[in-house]
């Protein structure tokens, strides 16, 4: 029997909207917080904001238009999708790709690697409060990478730069000194963006404990990329499962131990320290030669079938299912989004929490909303 | 190659080699049968639609299956062929993966619920219930999650609903007679000049 | 105390380095040649008429579906002075549409179209969207002056 | 005596003027800060910051101020009227009084009094009732939780700032700013009271809600806090020129009992302009600081701001009070004051440092290969 007193002292539980348009929600994605004065009690996320359909629409064009759409879903590392997607019916149809292409696939995939952990460090420190410092250290070093995708491709967002079975055409001449400068470069801007956040007594006080996961769970939730490795389980696509050429390179897998927002954090600045590490030995080894298949047909069919394509995205593992029945046009195409299985568990790491760090945990899942969607 | 004229064709069955997953599965799980290929990727078993809650919960706790890790989930409307469920799995201990199909009649598509199994499955099966029509029995929260909520009627990934079709209502594509070659968009006459003359590719 | 030190060091340092940012307006980044600004028709100078033939390669390939053409026989090609049979009668090509993908660069086999890799590529801001509708004159104006050098791709 | 100068002595006439000075003073600074942030912040972050409007950007808060003023200042319908258009006020004014108790010269200020110090103390805890005014009338949930925020953090962070003070007027033995000044002719009391000037630094960061502090306003959580519905002229009045002010109130308050004011190095003999130079390079040195920890640091959670406050300064502020006693009491020389506060202080930067489990980055294991 509630007695007078806890009447009185019963707080009623305010349903507070975070987002869709909100500064710390990376997008359009709404969640609906239940918080009794600054603990949340429970939180409800709603996504669907930015569903533009791409699975339906990759079926109604043939295989070479259908890569823009990869580049609008992951729009931040549209190289690693693009290759998934290319690796997908290269794979199906037994394409064979030359090996400069392979080279230069895994270079740019792994600098657009380099330059989504650098959004990603930029908006998490924004999350937490510093007042763009951070951001813009992240955004001077990210622009020196961009520079070398717009004079590749072409283009600074909306890459279409690989085609199942290479790229479309060879990179700029000056590539090789330009990609070795930015190595060396990122190293120092990573450092940058170190000094000022990994030490920080604030930062950690923010971070630490906070939207913990425990290995088990995550492997339930089916997280993946460096949410999974966060919580203490070594597996990474490029090494475990290697599609490419990443079995001739020599890398580490940084791995937490607790799960919370700070092992994210680490993970992925120690991810794109490993990501030049790659770039670096890529790039001494890449040969000349051509960049497409000479037997390229122009309407590329593909024979039925149906492949499940992983690769590993900075967010996670992006996969395409890709079911061909003949024909140049794909009879179904599924994304499987990293995002989307990432924030399956933000229930459970949010609710417990403060309403401060509900914002600090949704930006360490890193999402993209485009992928999210679809 | 095939002639792009003819129809879609079904992939041919292949069977795995021995010593894959599919023998392990059929070896933990006599009473089922199995129709099992090996797919470009992993192997592929199909098994019948009352099959499923059993075989999953076995492919989840089985210690020589292991198979912790929902990967993907995901529907294929085969039309007349019915619609299919995909579910596919992975386990980090045993290094190995599997992809489990099961083939639903368009009438009444339902099937049982991964969602008490994996957590994982159940954001994925409110969009596959939402594309394509296709009930989850036993899931918690059955509410469309892509789509707005009042959209239950409508399935978009199903293959009877036309391309052409959803565009027109977007107002973006403007008829059958637009989708020939060389027209000019209503209302962009006056910047085209004079018509030319109809003329094929 | 230390971490925060160090972090208020690094903002001191990074006051003496010199700022990144580019006063846009006035002063504009140089453009790589292979920029993707919206795609323009070429004019072949010695003919005197478009190199495009009308023959609806690039319409079929855009993914939106923004091009949309019609042929006619060539007048010059009955004067002799130009090998062409078909050109070009009528070109549309809807900006508000197109997303730069190249694809129709890539298929064309006459090379007639290319991207536009100067500025006012990209500065295409109209107050009306049906101006984003461009017709063949306005494709072909830029090339006729000479604006622009089309990066071929090897 | 001339007209002029009877004309003057009236005192009336008299607080007029040096009331409109204090007044132009404070708009002018209030415009300079503006800008100064702006082109400091673009600074740490490596860009220029406002250039266009004149020559670097000297006309940007002019130009702010009148897109301000031209701005319309909404009212949401269901805002309580009467307490939504007063707390801007509320919130000002306080701030705009504390102004008036500080000797900006040896001989200059709108009105010295003797409690100057408690003056400023008592009137500057006024402005917690504009901002929690300002959030309850707006009638928004971000507004209630960012105007209840402002308010535990305001007034649980002036009980250290009234420590700090208190420890330092106990060294000086008066509450008048100007015996305080005088007092510090030969060393600047910043030397005996390390750990104060640092309990005066927090508390006014914090009091000023700014970063790492700055709790109610925080973008990404609250969005805005209090003044979350305020648009116009009104969100300039609660928010732009209050903080200016304050902050420029308090830097010119740290400058004068801890750095010495307009006395230090030789401000009684070189003559008033000298002083008011030392002043303001003083004041300006502290605001510059504040602006590089508000570049710099995250943001602290809620509940962490206020265990910081009850937990660490306030004993530490007990502690200062302690010593100083101690010293005064036994009439120990003066340099036993630096001795024991800068122990203390360093003894309070090792319990922060060791409270904090500092997760280095061994805590991730990277193991190469299978």
């Amino acid at each position: 029997m509630a007695t007078e007193l806890d009447r009185e002292l019963e707080t009623l539980d305010i349903n507070v909207n975070v987002g869709p348009q909100h500064p710390a929600t990376h997008g359009v994605f709404r969640m609906v917080l239940t918080v009794s004065g600054e603990k949340v009690v429970d939180a409800v996320p709603h996504i669907g904001y930015m569903h533009r359909g791409a699975e339906k629409l990759s079926e109604g064009v043939d295989y070479r238009q259908g890569l823009i759409f990869q580049d609008r879903t992951e729009y931040l590392a549209q190289f690693n999708a693009e290759m998934c997607y290319c690796q997908a019916i290269e794979r199906l149809g037994g394409i064979e790709v030359p090996e400069r292409a392979e080279y230069i696939r895994v270079i740019l995939a792994e600098l657009n690697r380099i330059t989504s952990h650098y959004m990603f460090a930029g908006a998490f420190a924004t999350d937490l409060g510093v007042y763009g410092t951070a951001f813009t250290y992240a955004f001077r070093e990210r622009e020196y990478i961009q520079a070398i995708f717009e004079a590749v491709t072409g283009d600074r967002m909306m890459y279409g730069y690989f085609r199942p079975g290479g790229v479309v055409w060879d990179v700029t001449d000056d590539f090789k000194d330009r990609v070795r400068w930015v190595c060396k470069q990122t190293r120092v801007g990573i450092d940058d963006i170190d000094r000022l956040l990994t030490k920080n007594e604030v930062f950690l006080t923010r971070s630490l404990d906070i939207g913990c996961i425990s290995k088990d769970d995550a492997i339930d939730y089916g997280l993946s990329g460096p949410m999974l490795r966060a919580s203490g389980l070594q597996f990474d696509l490029r090494r475990d499962e290697p599609y490419s050429i990443y079995d001739r390179f020599e890398f580490e897998i940084p791995t937490g131990t607790r799960g919370d927002v700070y092992d994210r954090y680490l993970v992925r600045m120690e991810e794109m320290r490993q990501s030049a590490r790659i770039v670096e030995q890529a790039i001494e080894q890449m040969p000349d030669g051509p960049i497409m298949p000479e037997k390229a047909p122009r309407r590329l069919r593909l024979p039925p079938g149906e492949i499940y394509m992983r690769t590993e995205n900075p967010r996670g593992e992006y996969g395409i299912y890709l079911v061909s029945k003949g024909g140049e046009k794909p009879y179904r195409l599924k994304i499987r989004s990293a995002c989307l299985s990432n924030l399956t568990a933000l229930k459970q790491m949010v609710v417990g929490h403060y309403v401060a760090d509900a914002v600090v945990i949704l930006g360490s899942v890193d999402i993209v909303l485009g992928e999210v969607d679809r | 190659m095939t002639s792009p004229h003819e129809g879609p064709q079904e992939a041919p069955i292949v069977p795995p080699e021995p010593g894959t997953i599919a023998d392990t599965f059929r070896e933990v799980l006599r009473d089922i049968e199995f129709t099992a290929t090996q797919g470009v990727g992993d192997v592929i078993l199909i098994i019948a639609r009352d099959d499923v809650p059993r075989v999953l919960r076995a492919a989840k706790d089985n210690p020589r299956l292991d198979l912790k890790y929902l990967r993907c989930l995901l529907g294929v409307d085969h039309m007349d062929g019915g619609l299919e469920v995909v579910y596919q799995l992975y386990s980090f201990t045993r290094r190995h993966g599997v992809t489990i199909k099961t083939r639903l009649p368009l009438d009444d598509s339902r099937v049982a619920s991964a969602a008490s199994i994996w957590k994982g499955a159940d954001w994925l099966e409110r969009e596959t219930a939402e594309m394509f029509g296709i009930t989850f029995e036993g899931h918690p929260n059955p509410v469309p999650l892509l789509l707005p909520e009042d959209m239950t009627d409508h399935h978009p990934l199903r293959k009877d609903n036309p391309f052409a079709q959803v565009e027109e209502w977007q107002g973006l594509r403007l008829g059958d007679e637009a989708s020939k070659v060389g027209h000019i968009p209503a209302g962009y006459e006056s910047i085209a000049g004079e018509g030319g003359e109809e003329d094929g590719g | 105390m230390l971490g925060v030190l160090r972090g208020l060091a690094e903002t001191l340092r990074t006051m003496a380095r010199k700022p990144v940012t580019v006063q846009y307006p006035t002063v504009r980044r140089e453009m790589p040649e292979r920029e993707r600004g919206y795609p323009l028709l070429l004019w072949d100078s010695e003919v005197g008429e478009p190199f495009c033939t009308g023959c609806h390669a690039c319409e079929r390939a855009c993914p939106t579906e923004c091009i949309s053409v019609i042929m006619k026989d060539n007048p010059l090609a009955a004067e002799g002075t130009s090998k062409r049979r078909k050109i070009v009668d009528q070109f549309l090509l809807d900006y508000g549409r197109c997303i730069r993908c190249r694809i129709c660069v890539e298929t064309c086999n006459f090379s007639a179209i290319a991207m536009n890799n100067t500025w006012d590529g990209h500065e295409m801001s109209r107050y009306d969207r049906g101006d984003l509708v461009v017709n063949l004159d306005q494709l072909l104006a830029k090339s006729k002056e000479g604006g622009f050098t089309p990066w071929v791709s090897p | 005596m001339s007209a002029l100068e009877t004309f003057f002595d009236n005192v009336w006439i008299d607080a007029l003027w040096r009331l409109l000075a204090v007044l132009g003073l404070m708009v002018l600074v209030v415009l300079a800060l503006t800008w100064i942030e702006r082109k400091f912040i673009g600074r740490i972050q490596m860009r220029l910051g406002p250039m266009r409007t004149g020559p670097f950007g000297i006309m940007q808060p002019i130009a702010d101020m009148v897109k301000i003023l031209l701005k319309e200042d909404l009212r949401p319908a269901t805002a309580d009227r009467l307490v939504f258009e007063l707390a801007p006020f509320l919130a000002f004014v306080p701030v705009f009084l504390t102004l008036l108790a500080l000797p900006f010269t040896a001989k200059w200020g709108v009105r010295v009094l003797d409690l100057g110090l408690l003056y400023f103390i008592a009137v500057s805890g006024l402005t917690v009732l504009g901002y929690v005014f300002a959030g309850w009338a707006s009638d928004n949930k971000y507004g209630l939780i960012g105007a209840l925020r402002t308010a535990a953090q305001l007034i649980s962070y002036e009980v250290p700032l009234v420590l700090a003070v208190l420890a330092l007027a106990m060294l000086a033995g008066s509450l008048n700013l100007l015996d305080i000044v005088e007092k510090q002719g030969r060393v600047p009391f910043i030397v005996w009271q390390p750990l104060g000037f640092f309990l005066f630094m927090a508390a006014a960061v914090s009091d000023l809600t700014r970063r790492p502090f700055d709790v109610a306003a925080a973008e990404s959580e609250v969005a805005g806090g209090p003044w979350i519905e305020f648009s116009g002229i009104r969100w300039s009045i609660l928010y732009a020129l209050t903080e200016y002010t304050n902050m420029f109130a308090l830097c010119v308050l740290g400058s004068l009992i801890f750095l010495g004011g307009w006395d230090w190095p030789l401000g009684l003999k070189w003559g008033w302009w000298w002083q008011l130079v030392l002043i303001f390079a003083k004041t300006m040195t502290l605001i510059l600081v504040i602006m590089w920890v508000n570049g710099t640091f995250p943001r602290v959670r809620v509940d962490q701001l206020m265990s910081l406050c009850w937990k660490l300064l306030l004993p530490l502020a007990f502690a200062q009070i302690f010593l100083n006693g101690l010293i005064i009491v036994y009439g120990w020389p003066d340099w036993t004051f630096l001795l024991t506060s800068g122990l203390a202080l360093a003894v309070a930067g090792y319990v922060v440092y060791s409270v904090i489990p500092v997760g280095a980055p061994s805590r991730i294991v990277v193991r190469s290969g299978a």
